[in-house]
């Protein structure tokens, strides 16, 4: 399943949404963009550079998919604290704060099992303040969280571009960003053309 | 190696919070050697004959079982994603998820292991050696069966999968553990097949990583 | 039924006959250890070896009746929910585990000088080891969950269907001609002829029921202890899910 | 009284191993379980009472 | 009675689909087998000696491989649930997972064993006696081990402590299992101990469906 | 954890839509409602006598959680097919229909693996109407859709309850039925008090 012919740029502090009905390769667009997936043919640009070194991509983007990546025997801050660490991005007092914005402070010493389905997609989003890279790259954030969880995303989303950070976030419902670029995915299209993303 | 260490300490901490879970490594262990017995009888010259034998199968089998989930369980949770993109390597990750599972596998099956070759009558000349045997042998099979845990993610029917293509490669550790054995029983050197051992080990910790890395990260595609 | 079922009201009675309890096991103690060490005459057969049914009896006893009240409380827990009969449960298996144990060992240590040999694969022995890994799977398996409530659970059911192994124990020896000993009460009812001369009885059923009675003191105190490992975790969980709906910060 | 000398209890006509292990190993696992029993319930005990002292601190 | 046929032959289609799922068990069993001459050593007389029960024991290791995921799966995949809310019984549902099991690798089992008891050497008068054997002992086996299955749904390290749960209730069968093929080798009837595995069977059949389906709606609470 | 004192009523065509923040017990109780958990304290009624059979409760409930219960082995019609023979209720010919309704009709032969995450959700959601009953029990039915997919539901759920149908949701987002009851669930009190459900 490849991507005809694609390209796009993204400034700092730049955001870009991708829409398209189910099945049109936004999820298979962003894990490509992570570097899990790898494109059949053609190549992906950054800076208009090939991606030499799929590592040092890595340190500077953080994947948040429709698996939240939680593990339920440990508690919300266990789990917090312990990506905090392997990434070695962050520091102590971003744990609390991550907690803090996704409303999840109260729940930090709850073993993360008890955890209703929007707490725990808040808790995966939680990551993104408590180790703090420059791309987000996000699918679907939304999903399960109620209004107030989606205006405190909505938030932090703003202050990561202030600061310059980028986002590209693929979304079915309201718009998580204001004055970001969209990206129609309706022709996806399952040939095998060149594609290339460009950041 | 914040990362390598972060991941040792979180999959070690994992472990413990459930106490009773490298009891029943053990537990299994124990289980399938005193199961032989029932099966091939009583008579203690037949048993102290298959003893050395008898020990490594069960030990075989039991690091086999708990291997199946060495990464099943981050695979399924969206984890393995995450361990992936840590901007390092991925045989960091491997490396941290092996010694975990040999820290809390292996070395309780070795400390278990004199009393079991007790019931099954072990000459009492071999428990040294099969100490020795299982120290330089366990970290071979954790780094072969972190392998086979790798290639067959996303399987169904993993576990079967995975002994398949594991089993095999044991075969070498198996012959020479349990040559080792006997050889001190019947008062020869042993030194010999313990450096094969020790040599057998150092060729899987050199290749088996990367092999399994690369499996990974082919399971996340 | 209900009143039992109240842990309150429970611990109350509990914690008023522990002392009583606790005594009497002293007492029993006191009286069964001189007598079944030095008073007692030797066996006939067995000569002093004899000495050691008087704890391998009285464990094995032990271990039957633990189990049994395991699956009672068990089905308890089940059909009427009862969180006392799980507690009991739960405390109780350790203490069947290490009995069971202790028989097994006793019974090695005992067969040894009198069959020659430590272990026979015979009926009793063998569904007597059933017994010892149905104690470590029901305690394995009732702290295996993250949920502990699954594990009391799943541990119960399994006690349950596990149940069926303690009459075959019991009437191993009558089905199965085996090395093993046929069972005492039988044999005194009978009176004569027993493998177990009267003499020998005393000191058994006082060590009986000095064990019995160490298991029932000793049950108290692990259910307090039970209990207030519940309070603690209630304690917990309520202080956080006061907070529970908390929301994030806009 | 079944023996004649302190030496002849100790020796328990040949079978001392046996006999005084199986005591010896009664002794232990009683004694064990009991000590772990009394131990774990003290530290429940303690805990719940700083948890309730906790709560009474915190309005 | 739909429910039972409809999930009867969608366990038979998902087995049949991954071709190479039976085949898999067959292997494990084959390969477990084959290790033990390495272990033991190629001597004659010592294999015939200890072929009943290691192939017995073989048998049931490849069972539990096998039985591990007979619910996880679906338990994991939200299927269960959907399972349990059939409107008739749970009873159903177990006995059509067993029945699938039996019928994917019982049956496997049996037509594997008599080959792998020629590699072990049994003497040729066993060989019936062993199909047999393993014909009324099988469905104890996943019997059993369906009811262990359901008891550590959820639970970490399922796999050991199925093993640790399940093995030990397996003793009955292995033992007048391998018992039936000695007596029939020293030219004794085997007909006592064939008609306890019958037994055995019985009463598992009926105790353990129950049981199964209690301990899978409370795994699903 | 417990309802305290709640209570609705839901007639036949009638619908009710549970609201409130992450973690206020609208999967609880949907689990509940089906049979699948059981309550603490307090009883389960409907037409206000205790519910004695869970299984002919069963038969007349559909219960979609946020697991999809879909083997991805199989064929997106194989799936809803097992399901139509294992609940014995519904004809072949409604199984066409469900996937046309949920535009899987051109997917049908597709092996559920390849499915994207909107597409799973509405082939778990083609179940409704490949295997009818009366009362819909559904947990945030919206999540991961697209608008498309998202009316098709809201049709599907104004016919169901047009022929007399119920349904019972949990939702976050745009109301999926138009003139139900709605049950705000913030006071979900994790406290020991009687607890009853009546539909
Ligand atoms: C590991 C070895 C042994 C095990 C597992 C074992 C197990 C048991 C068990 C479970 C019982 C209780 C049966 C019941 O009350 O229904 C028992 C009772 C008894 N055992 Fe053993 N035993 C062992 C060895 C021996 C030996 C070596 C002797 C003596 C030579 C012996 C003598 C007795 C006697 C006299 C009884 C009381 C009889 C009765 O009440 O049934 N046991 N044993
Ligand atoms: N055993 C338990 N003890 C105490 N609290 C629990 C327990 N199990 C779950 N909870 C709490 O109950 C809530 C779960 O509710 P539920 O999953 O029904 O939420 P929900 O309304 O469906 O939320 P979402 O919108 O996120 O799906 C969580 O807040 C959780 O912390
Ligand atoms: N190996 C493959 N061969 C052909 N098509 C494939 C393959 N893998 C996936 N697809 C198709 O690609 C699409 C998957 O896209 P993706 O998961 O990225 O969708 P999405 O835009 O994220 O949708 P959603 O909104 O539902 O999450 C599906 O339509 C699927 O059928
Ligand atoms: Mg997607
Ligand atoms: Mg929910």
């Amino acid at each position: 399943m490849v991507f005809a012919g694609l390209g796009f740029e993204l400034a700092a502090g730049g955001a870009m949404v991708l829409r398209g009905p189910n099945g049109s390769g936004k999820t298979t667009l962003l894990r490509l963009m992570a570097g899990l997936a790898r494109p059949v043919a053609g190549r992906l640009l950054w800076s208009n550079a090939p991606v030499e070194d799929p590592e040092a991509l890595a340190r500077r983007l953080r994947f948040i998919g429709h698996q939240d990546a939680i593990k339920t025997a440990f508690t919300v801050r266990e789990n917090l604290a312990f990506w905090a660490a392997f990434w070695g991005t962050g520091e102590p007092a971003l744990i609390d704060r991550a907690m803090d914005t996704f409303g999840l402070a109260a729940l930090a010493d709850f073993p993360a099992r008890l955890l209703s389905a929007g707490q725990r997609h808040r808790l995966a989003l939680a990551r993104l303040i408590a180790s703090p890279v420059p791309l987000w790259l996000l699918d679907e954030p939304a999903n399960a969280l109620d209004d107030r969880s989606t205006g405190a995303l909505t938030n932090t989303i703003a202050e990561h571009r202030a600061r310059g950070g980028m986002v590209v976030l693929a979304s079915h419902g309201a718009d998580l960003v204001t004055g970001g670029t969209t990206l129609a995915l309706d022709n996806f299209t399952p040939t095998a053309a060149q594609q290339w993303v460009e950041l | 190696m914040s990362a390598f260490s972060a991941l040792l300490s979180r999959d070690l901490r994992l472990a413990l919070r459930q106490s009773a879970d490298s009891l029943t490594v053990i537990a299994f262990f124990a289980i399938a050697t005193v199961l032989f017995p029932f099966g091939v009888g009583p008579e203690a010259e037949v048993l102290s004959r298959i003893a050395a034998g008898v020990v490594w199968v069960a030990a075989l089998l039991a690091a086999l079982l708990s291997l199946d989930r060495v990464f099943v369980v981050d695979f399924e949770d969206g984890t393995l994603d995450q361990l992936i993109l840590n901007g390092q390597s991925t045989v960091l990750v491997v490396l941290a998820k092996v010694l975990a599972h040999w820290l809390t596998t292996g070395v309780p099956l070795i400390i278990m292991s004199p009393v079991l070759a007790v019931t099954l009558q072990l000459p009492s000349e071999g428990y040294g050696v099969l100490v020795l045997a299982l120290l330089l042998g366990t970290p071979t099979v954790s780094l072969i069966g972190a392998l086979g845990a790798a290639l067959v993610l996303g399987a169904r029917r993993g576990g079967v999968l995975l002994s398949l293509l594991v089993l095999p490669l044991y075969i070498p550790v198996l012959i020479f553990g349990t040559a080792a054995i006997e050889a001190t029983i019947t008062g020869m050197p042993s030194q010999p097949m313990l450096s094969i051992l020790a040599g057998l080990a150092l060729i899987a910790a050199a290749l088996c990583p990367f092999a399994t890395a690369a499996a990974l990260r082919q399971a996340a595609e | 039924m209900h009143k039992f079922a109240n842990p309150t009201q429970f611990m109350r009675i509990a914690n008023a006959i522990y002392p009583w309890i606790a005594g009497l096991c002293l007492i029993l103690f006191a009286a069964a250890i001189p007598i079944a060490l030095v008073f007692s005459p030797p066996d006939y057969q067995q000569g002093e070896t004899v000495r050691i049914m008087y704890i391998h009896v009285s464990s094995a006893w032990l271990m039957m009746m633990i189990y049994g009240i395991i699956a009672a409380n068990s089905a308890m827990f089940l059909i009427w929910r009862h969180p006392m009969a799980n507690l009991a449960a739960r405390a109780s298996a350790p203490m069947g585990a290490t009995f069971c144990a202790l028989a097994l060992v006793t019974g090695m240590l005992w067969g040894q000088p009198m069959w020659g040999t430590f272990w026979v694969w015979d009926a009793r022995l063998t569904s007597t080891l059933i017994l010892f890994f149905l104690y470590i799977g029901y305690i394995a398996l009732s702290d295996a969950f993250e949920d502990s409530e699954r594990g009391d659970k799943a541990a119960a059911i399994l006690a349950l269907v596990g149940s069926i192994n303690v009459p075959i124990i019991h009437y191993s020896v009558e089905w199965w001609n085996t090395l093993h000993q046929p069972s005492i009460m039988k044999a005194s009812s009978e009176g004569i002829d027993s493998s177990v001369h009267p003499s020998l009885l005393l000191p058994l059923f006082l060590m009986m029921g000095a064990f019995t009675m160490f298991y029932f003191a000793l049950l108290v105190l692990r259910l307090r202890s039970e209990l207030l490992a519940a309070k603690i975790r209630n304690a917990r969980l309520s202080q956080i899910a006061g907070h529970a709906a908390a929301q994030p910060a806009e | 009284m079944a023996f004649d000398s302190f030496a002849a209890f100790i020796d328990m006509g040949g079978y001392a191993a046996w006999v005084w292990t199986s005591y010896g190993l009664a002794a232990l696992a009683l004694g064990g379980i009991l000590i772990l029993t009394r131990r774990t319930l003290k530290a429940r005990e303690r805990e719940f009472e700083t948890l309730k002292a906790n709560r009474r601190g915190t309005p």
